[in-house]
C-alpha cells in the first residue's frame, strides 16, 4: 500500500538526519491531525534524551506532546485509554529495556483489545521505542526487542534504516488504525542523508520490504541499525567475488513474504542478520519461512548472523558482540559454494 | 471549552490532604437515613433484589454447564447498583470480571454481559455504545484506561467522568499506584472504586495489606480518599454520586474504599470452605445489604407487599429471560478467529484463515 | 546429566496425576532443602488454584510456603531479594498471562544478575508458570509464552509432558543454580500414569530431549501439552504407512541440538508442533536450527504446526487454533513423499 | 532466633498512621544541633568535602573519555554520607545509578564503583561481600529486591536492615508500590529512602505527583513516614539511623524524603539549561549541605585551618588516586562474555564461544 503518487517534488532535497526525519513527522503528523497526542518521559521541554521531540511541546503545547510520571505501564495503560475515546496516543518509550514494564499493557491489552470487541474498540496506537546497541550504553540501555513483539499477535513491528524510512514509516505508523512498534535504531539516529519530506515516493506503507542492492549470488535479510552492516558487507564481498542482495524487511509484522521469497528464489542463498540474540529471535522466523518457501531453490541452509544469545555486553565488549562485516562474510563463505554454483 | 493550551497538572503546594475517617461511612439506619427519597430507597431496593436474583440465575447457568465460571457478586449488590446509578448515560465504567451486575444495572443486555464467561468470545457488547469497558481479567490492568479515557475527554472538553473498579486484592498491583498517580497529576475525572470483599480469592485482607483503610492511599497520591460502608447502598450510592461530581466539576479524582463481603467462593470452581470459616459469613449476613434497606424501607413504613411482589415479579421475569435466552447455543464463526486481530488482515492472516476455511469446508462436506 | 542411578526401585508404583508429581516433588524440595521457599498467590491455605501446592503450608509452616500479596512484579523482585540472601525461591504464577507484569524483573534481573556480577550473585530461582490452553480458560488463562522466553539469555525454560518428568525436571529446576522458567501444560495436569518418586532412573536432568516414540519416517517435534497429541497423530500415522518418530525436547534452553539432529538425519523429514502462536515462535528456532544442521539430510522442509497468529480464542472456539491430529497428519503429508524416499 | 514459624505479617488492626511532618525536619542551625557530638559533626564534614570532591572528580572522567556517563550527586551529598553511615556492615545498601557516593562511603573500591558507568562491566564489586547491591539502572526495581533481602534475612534470624535507595521520579513506577506494600505485610526490615531532588531527568516535580510529600505516601501502606531535609547532614543521619534502629528491632519498614536539590544536569550528557533557570540552581547553593555544616562547626567553634587542611589534603589524595587508576586501561577478556551467563554455559553458548575464540585467535594472529 505505497502512497507512491507520481507528483513533482515540492521541495529541494537536504541533507537530514534520521533523528530530524522522526521530529518532522511527529510535527506534520500533530499538524494535520488534533487526534494525535504524543506522551513520554522527558519528551516535553526536554525533547526528548534523543531529542525526537524537540520543539513540539513549545509548538503544540503540553496537552499534545506531554511528560508524564515516571511509569511506562501508566504511561501505555493511559494512552490505551486516550485510544479508546479515539485519540491517536504516539507513545516514546525512552529506551527498549525501559519498555518492559509495560509489556503486561502492551500484551493483554494493545494486542488485544480491537480482536476482543470485535473491531468496537480498534487501538490507533504508537509505541516508539528507541532499540539496539552501538553507541556505548551502560547495561539496559542497548536491548534489541523486537522478538517479543513479533510474536505478539494484534500488533504490528516496523523499523526503519533510511532517513526517508523513518519518516515516512513513522507517518505510516500514527496513521495505522491498528497498535504499531516503531523501532528506532539508535545508532542510526545521527546517518544523514538528502532527504525532503515531501517527496511523496518516499513514504513507504507497512509491510513492504525492499531491495536496498540488488545482487545475484545470495540475499542479506536485515532489518533496522544492520541494514547499513549488510551494505558494508556486500560491497566487500565484491572483492571475493559475490554479488550480494541486500534485503531491508522493514516491517516484521505483517511480513513481506513476496518480496523476500523472490530474492531467495532468485539468489538461492541466504544469511539473516540481526543484533538480537539469535535463538528464538526474528531471524529463526525468518530463516524458518525463507525455507519453507524456498525449499528447492535453495543450495544451503540460511544462515543467521546475530548477536550472541548473552545479555547485552557491556560498552567496551560490544563489538565482539556485534554483527560485523567479517561475520557476515564468514557466514556467505560458508554458503556451500562448492556444492551449487554462485 | 476545553482546556487544550491549560497544563494537565497542578502544583504540588495544595494543603495537606485529610485523613479518611477511620469508620466506614453509613446513612442506613442512622437519622441521616430519615431524610432520603423514598423513591431512592425503593428504587435501590428493587435493583438490589434483581441482582441478586440475576447472581443467583448465572450461578445456576454454570451448573447447567451454559457458564464456563461465574465470579458472583452476592452479597456485594449495594456496591455494584450504586457504581451504576452514579454514572450519567456519557460516563464510562470500567469493570472487572465480577463487576457483571453493575454492567448490567447500566442497561446493558444480561446475555450480552455474560459473552466472556459463557465462553463464546472475549466481551459481547459495544463499549463505544454503552460506555462501558470490557469487563477487565488482568487485575487492576483497567484502572490506567479509565484515567486516560477520562483525560482525553476531559482534553476534548468533553464532559465524561470514569468509574474505574478493581478489587482487595488488585490495589496490590503496580498498576493501580501508576493509575492514581497519573490521575492525582493529571487531575483527571475519574473515580476509583475498591470494593474491599475481605479476600482476593483465598488470600484474606491481612495478608494483602498493611494500610488502615485503601481510603488512607489517596494521601499519599493527594486526592480525597473515603471510606463507606458497601453494604449499605445509600451510603454508597451518596459517596459515589459526590465523588462523581468533584469529578465533573474539575475537582478531580477520588478513591473511594467500599467495605464489604464476598458471600459467595470466588467463583463457582472455587471451595471457599478451604480458607475461612462458615461463621464468618454467617456473620456478615447480619449486614446483608439488601436486608439493611428493608430495614429502612420498614421503618419508614415504605415496605409493603406490593412492592415486594413487584419487585420480586420484576427478579424473576429478569431471570426467566436469562435462563431462556442463555439456553440457546450463540452462533458462532470460527472465521471470526481472524476477522478483528487487525483492521485488515496480514498476508499471514490469509494465509491462514484459508487453511481453516478449507478444514472448515472438508469437515461439512464429510 | 540424568542421575540414572541403577538401583533398585524402592517403591511400587502407583496412578499418579502431573499435579500430584508436582506437589511430591515441591514436598520433597522443601523437605530436603531449608532453603527452598515458596511464593505465590493463593499457595498457601488453598494450595493453589491447581492444588499444587495442596498442604504444603500445613506442613512447612507459612513462611516457606507463603501467600503474597497480589502483584506478579513484587513476587518476582523480592524472590531475587530472597535468592541474593543465599534462599531457593520457587515462585507461582497463577497464570500464563499473569507473569507479564513481573516481566521487567525477569528481563532485566533474574536473566542477568549471574552475569552482571560476574557470578557473584547466581540467582536460584524457579518460576512455575502453568500454561497453555484446552481447558476452557476464559481470555489471559490460556496463554503460550514461552518463545518470550527461551529467547531471553540467562533463563533455562524447561516444560514436562509426563508425570515422571513433572517430578524430576521440577526437582532439577530447583536444584539449579540458574533461574528456570518451569512450564506446566495446565491440559495434563491430570493426566495419569504409574508413577513412584522413588524410581531414580526417571529423574531427567535439564536439557535432555527424549524419544517417546521411536520411528523411521519423519521426526515429529514437539514438547509440553503438544506431546501426546504427536503421539496419537503418530499412532494414526502408522494406518498410512508412517513411521514416526517424537521426540519430546522437554527443555527449550539448553536446546539438545544432538538427540534432534541425530533423529531428523535419520528420518529426513521433520514437523514442528506447538500451541503457541507460530510466527516467532519456538517453532522457528527449532525449524531453523534443524535446517541449519540437517540441511543434506532433510527431504523436505521442516513444516510447522501450531496455534494461528491470533490472540488465543475464547473457549467456544479454541478447539479450531489448537494443532490437531488431524492438522499434524495433513502436515505430515505435505513431506513431499513423491520426491524423497520414505 | 528464628522467626520461622511465625506468621509474618501482621493483622490490620493497628492504630491509624499520624500523617507526617508537612515540613522538613532540620537540625543544622536549631538549638537541637547543639546537643550534636563534634565528632559527628566534623566526621560528616569530612565525609560531605570528599563526597563532592569525589563528584568533581568522576565529573572530569568523563571529559577525559574514561567515563561512558556521570551522574552526579553533587548537591545531594548529605543524602549518601547518611545513608551509607546509618548502616552496620551486615546490612544491605540498593543503590540507584546516582548513589556511587553512598557506595564508596560505604567503602567500596571507587574505581570498582565505577566499572557500570566506566563501561568495562555491569558491576564491579563483589555485592555479596560488601552487602552493596549491583548500582540498578532500571529506576525502582531494586526496591522489591531490598524487600526480599531483607524478609529472607529475617527468616534466617539474621540481624540485617536492607536500605533501599530511589529518587523521586522512581517513585512513580509500580515496583515502587509492590515493594513498600510487600514490606509493610512482612513487616520487614527495610528502610525507603527516596531522595527528592526536585527532577527526574527534566520532569520536575509537579508533574510527577500531587501528593503533599512523598513521605505521605507511607500512610497508605500502613508505616511511618518521615520528611527530611536532604541538605542537612545531621538531621538525615539521625533520621535514617532512627528508622534503620527501629527496623533491627521489628518495628517494620520506614519511608523516608530527603528534600535536597540535584545540582548539575541529570548526567554529563545532558543539558539542564533546556528545562531549568540557573537562578533555581543558584537559590539552593543557599541551602548547599557543605555549607550548612561549616556554618554549624563556625558557631560551634569547630571549624578551623586544621581541620579545612586536614579534610582537603583526604579529597584530594582520593582524587589523584582515583584519577590516576582511572587512567588505567581496564583489563578486558571478550570471552568473559559467555563466563557467568549460566553456571555452566550451554551447548549452544560453548558453540558461540568457539567462535569468538577463534575470531581472537585470528585477529591476534593477524
Ligand atoms: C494480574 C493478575 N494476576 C492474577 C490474577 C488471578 N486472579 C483472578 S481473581 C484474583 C483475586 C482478585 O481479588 P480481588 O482483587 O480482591 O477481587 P475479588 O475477586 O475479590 O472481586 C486473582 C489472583 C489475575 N486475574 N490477574
Ligand atoms: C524503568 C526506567 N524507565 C526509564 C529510565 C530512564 N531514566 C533514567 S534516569 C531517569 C530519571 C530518574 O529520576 P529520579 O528517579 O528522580 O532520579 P534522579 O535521576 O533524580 O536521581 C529516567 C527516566 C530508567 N532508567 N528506568
Ligand atoms: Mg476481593
Ligand atoms: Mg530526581
Amino acid at each position: 500500500m505505497t502512497t507512491a503518487l507520481a507528483t513533482a517534488r515540492a521541495t529541494a532535497r537536504k541533507p537530514a538526519t534520521m533523528a530530524q526525519a522522526l521530529n518532522r513527522a511527529l510535527r506534520d503528523a500533530l499538524a494535520d491531525d488534533p487526534s494525535v497526542h504524543l506522551l513520554g518521559e522527558d519528551i516535553g521541554t526536554l525533547g526528548g534524551v534523543f531529542r525526537i521531540t524537540d520543539g513540539l511541546a513549545k509548538e503544540f503545547g503540553d496537552s499534545r506532546c506531554t511528560d508524564t510520571p515516571l511509569a511506562e505501564a501508566g504511561i501505555l495503560g493511559t494512552a490505551v485509554g486516550m485510544a479508546m475515546y479515539g485519540l491517536r496516543p504516539v507513545v516514546e518509550m525512552q529506551f527498549d529495556a525501559f519498555a518492559y514494564p509495560a509489556f503486561e499493557q502492551l500484551v493483554s491489552h494493545v494486542s488485544r483489545m480491537r480482536n476482543r470487541t470485535r473491531g468496537e474498540l480498534p487501538l490507533p496506537l504508537t509505541i516508539r521505542v528507541p532499540y539496539g546497541g552501538g553507541i556505548g550504553g551502560v547495561e539496559h540501555h542497548s536491548d534489541s526487542s523486537e522478538a517479543y513483539y513479533l510474536h505478539t499477535p494484534g500488533l504490528h513491528v516496523v523499523t526503519p534504516a533510511t532517513v526517508a524510512d523513518a519518516y515516512g514509516l513513522l507517518r505510516a505508523a500514527i496513521a495505522s488504525d491498528d497498535p504499531v512498534i516503531f523501532l528506532e535504531p539508535k545508532r542510526l539516529y545521527w546517518s544523514k542523508a538528502d532527504w525532503s519530506p515531501d517527496a511523496p515516493d518516499e513514504v513507504p506503507g507497512i509491510g513492504q520490504a525492499v531491495v536496498r542492492r540488488p545482487g545475484r549470488s545470495a540475499t542479506l535479510i536485515t532489518y533496522g541499525p544492520s541494514v547499513p552492516v549488510c551494505l558494508e558487507a556486500a560491497e566487500a564481498a565484491e572483492a571475493d567475488g559475490w554479488d550480494l542482495e541486500v534485503l531491508d524487511l522493514r516491517s516484521l509484522m505483517p511480513f513481506d513474504d513476496e518480496t523476500l521469497t523472490a530474492s531467495v528464489r532468485r539468489t538461492g542463498r541466504a544469511v539473516v542478520v540481526h543484533e538480537s540474540a539469535g535463538f528464538g529471535g526474528a531471524g529463526a522466523e525468518i530463516a524458518a519461512r525463507v525455507t519453507e518457501r524456498c525449499f528447492h531453490h535453495l543450495e544451503a541452509p540460511v544462515l543467521r548472523v546475530t548477536g550472541f544469545d548473552i545479555p547485552y555486553p557491556p560498552p567496551m565488549l560490544e563489538r565482539h558482540h556485534l554483527p560485523s562485516v567479517d561475520r557476515i562474510l564468514d557466514a556467505v563463505a560458508r554458503l556451500q559454494w562448492d556444492e551449487g554454483g554462485a | 471549552m476545553t482546556v487544550l493550551d491549560q497544563p494537565v497538572w497542578h502544583p504540588r503546594t495544595e494543603p495537606a490532604p485529610l485523613l479518611p475517617d477511620a469508620e466506614p461511612y453509613r446513612v442506613l439506619g442512622t437519622p441521616q437515613a430519615r431524610t432520603l427519597e423514598p423513591g431512592l430507597l425503593t428504587e435501590l431496593y428493587g435493583r438490589l433484589v434483581r441482582g441478586r436474583r440475576y447472581n443467583r440465575q448465572a450461578t445456576a447457568l454454570t451448573k447447567q454447564g451454559r457458564l464456563a465460571v461465574y465470579p458472583s457478586s452476592t452479597g456485594q449488590e449495594a456496591c455494584q447498583i450504586a457504581a451504576a446509578l452514579a454514572l450519567r448515560p456519557q460516563d464510562w465504567i470500567f469493570p472487572s470480571y465480577r463487576d457483571t451486575l453493575a454492567v448490567v444495572a447500566r442497561g446493558v443486555d444480561p446475555v450480552q454481559v455474560l459473552t466472556l464467561l459463557r465462553g463464546d468470545w472475549h466481551s459481547g457488547y459495544d463499549s463505544r455504545a454503552c460506555h462501558v469497558a470490557p469487563l477487565s481479567t488482568p487485575l487492576a490492568t483497567q484502572l490506567p484506561h479509565a484515567v486516560g479515557l477520562a483525560h482525553a475527554a476531559r482534553l476534548q472538553g468533553d464532559d465524561v467522568v470514569a468509574l474505574a473498579m478493581v478489587g482487595d486484592g488488585g490495589t496490590s498491583e503496580g498498576d493501580f499506584h501508576e493509575a492514581l498517580n497519573f490521575a492525582a497529576v493529571w487531575r483527571a475525572p475519574v473515580v476509583f472504586f475498591v470494593q474491599n470483599n475481605g479476600f482476593a480469592i483465598s488470600v484474606p485482607l491481612a495478608k494483602q495489606t498493611a494500610a488502615p483503610s485503601f481510603a488512607h492511599k489517596a494521601v499519599g497520591y493527594g486526592m480525597p480518599g473515603r471510606l463507606v460502608d458497601g453494604n449499605d447502598a445509600a451510603a454508597v450510592h451518596e459517596v459515589l454520586t459526590e465523588a462523581v461530581r468533584q469529578a465533573r466539576e474539575g475537582g478531580g479524582p477520588t478513591l473511594v474504599e467500599a467495605v464489604t463481603y464476598r458471600i459467595e467462593a470466588h467463583t463457582n470452581a472455587d471451595d471457599a470452605g478451604r480458607y475461612r470459616d462458615d461463621a464468618e459469613v454467617e456473620a456478615w449476613r447480619d449486614r446483608d445489604p439488601i436486608a439493611l434497606l428493608e430495614q429502612e424501607l420498614r421503618a419508614r413504613g415504605l415496605f409493603d407487599e406490593s412492592l415486594v411482589s413487584e419487585v420480586e415479579d420484576d427478579a424473576e421475569r429478569m431471570a426467566a429471560d436469562l435462563r431462556d435466552r442463555m439456553n440457546e447455543d450463540p452462533a458462532l464463526d470460527p472465521m471470526d478467529l481472524f476477522a478483528h486481530v487487525y483492521a485488515e488482515p496480514t498476508p499471514q492472516l490469509r494465509e491462514q484463515a484459508e487453511m481453516l476455511r478449507a478444514e472448515l469446508d472438508a469437515e461439512a462436506g464429510s
